[in-house]
């Protein structure tokens, strides 16, 4: 299972492991995390939810995509759901290929299409109240202002 | 009988997971026009999803499926 | 110690734990391993040497240039040396940033430049013989033949 | 008196990991022409670094220097 959801702390080296083959030069992690200022407003902790079963369908459906764009290429995806605290992680994307520029420019592609098509909110609070987090704030999921047609189907 | 879900603001302001409901026969459209209405809900950036996968406001909802309303996402 | 050359197989979560903070959004990771085939040709180990007390100022340099480029990055590097089977670590650089498209980039930085500056030479063992690689094969270190006026002096 | 580094495949033909000999008041470049005469080396694409600091040909050994000769490096 290369892509997961996970109410636990993520284990980066497991997957980390599930890229590993003979015929990769290089391995590329994104790990994301909590930060805590954004704007210079505090945050407290974050709260991921996810419509997990979908989530896991589209986490599945970078990976195809990225397999078909960058050759030879393995992947693996972990996002975090539940309560998280500053610096703890959220998500984990692991790509191998047998050339390094592919293993950061596939990595790349499997974090933005994340943030366009994977059904997982986040919940900020701050020290004066919460909010989910959409296109109102900081991220402008849907640039379009929803998913495109290359996005409806796979 | 359709499962009609919700997630993030959506379901702090319908204050239900899911609905369980007949819809068939109506469009997506139609479906969300209800919903703003009964529910004082904005979809108009929320896209929806039908057994899994995003769909277009037009498509026809089948006996069955499961719809989500999905806000813009904020992964990552 | 951020900066490492390292007899021992590298722990990865170590290396990341370095770079951890509350300002960072993103971590990436780069991790080179030694992969089976190069051109049709079939590795069966490395042997990695490094000049080490020059080596560790050499990554500490290219930690130096990536705070200097990319604000608020905390990079942390190490290098195994000795002799490496197919899909062991040879390196992990770690990059945290505030915001991700700086952590990818300021990674890319670091790999580049290690083949570029840092005293460390990998000899390939092949069933039919054994080679040091410089730039006469896959590799061009020092693209215009050596290093050049600006990786001479930080 | 000086010590001079050899490695990867400088070292293999040298044999010896390092020599100590009193090379001050010589280039680098003089260093190299004395290397490549007495052991077959070639020296043109070899940088030399100076107290692990990579040095240009024109520079002037001093008595203590540390020089090693460092061949295309090709780690990550």
């Amino acid at each position: 299972m290369n892509f997961e959801i996970s109410k636990d702390p993520i284990d980066i080296q497991s997957v980390i492991d599930k890229v590993v083959q003979r015929e990769a030069g290089a391995i590329t992690t994104f790990i994301g995390t909590v930060r805590e200022l954004t704007h210079g407003k505090k945050t407290l902790y974050l709260i991921y939810e996810a419509y997990e079963s979908m989530a896991v369908k589209k986490l599945e459906q970078i990976g195809t995509e990225i397999k078909e764009r960058w050759n030879g290429a393995e992947v693996a995806i972990t996002h975090r759901t539940g309560k998280l605290d500053i610096t703890d992680v959220a998500v984990v994307i692991a790509v191998s290929t047998p050339h390094r520029a592919d293993a950061y420019e596939a990595n790349r592609y499997a974090i933005e299409r994340i943030k366009e098509i994977v059904p997982i909110w986040k919940k900020e609070h701050w020290e004066d109240g919460e909010e989910w987090i959409g296109n109102q704030l900081e991220t402008v999921a849907y640039p379009k202002g929803k998913p495109e047609a290359k996005d409806l189907h796979e | 009988m359709n499962k009609i879900m919700f997630f993030a603001h959506l379901r702090d302001r319908v204050g239900e997971e899911s609905l369980t409901k007949d819809f068939s026969g109506k469009t997506i459209s139609e479906l969300k026009q209800m919903l703003e209405e009964n529910y004082g809900l904005k979809l108009d950036s929320v896209m929806a999803a039908v057994n899994e996968e995003f769909a277009s406001d037009d498509e026809v909802i089948q006996a069955g499926d499961t719809i989500a309303f999905i806000p813009p996402v904020s992964g990552g």
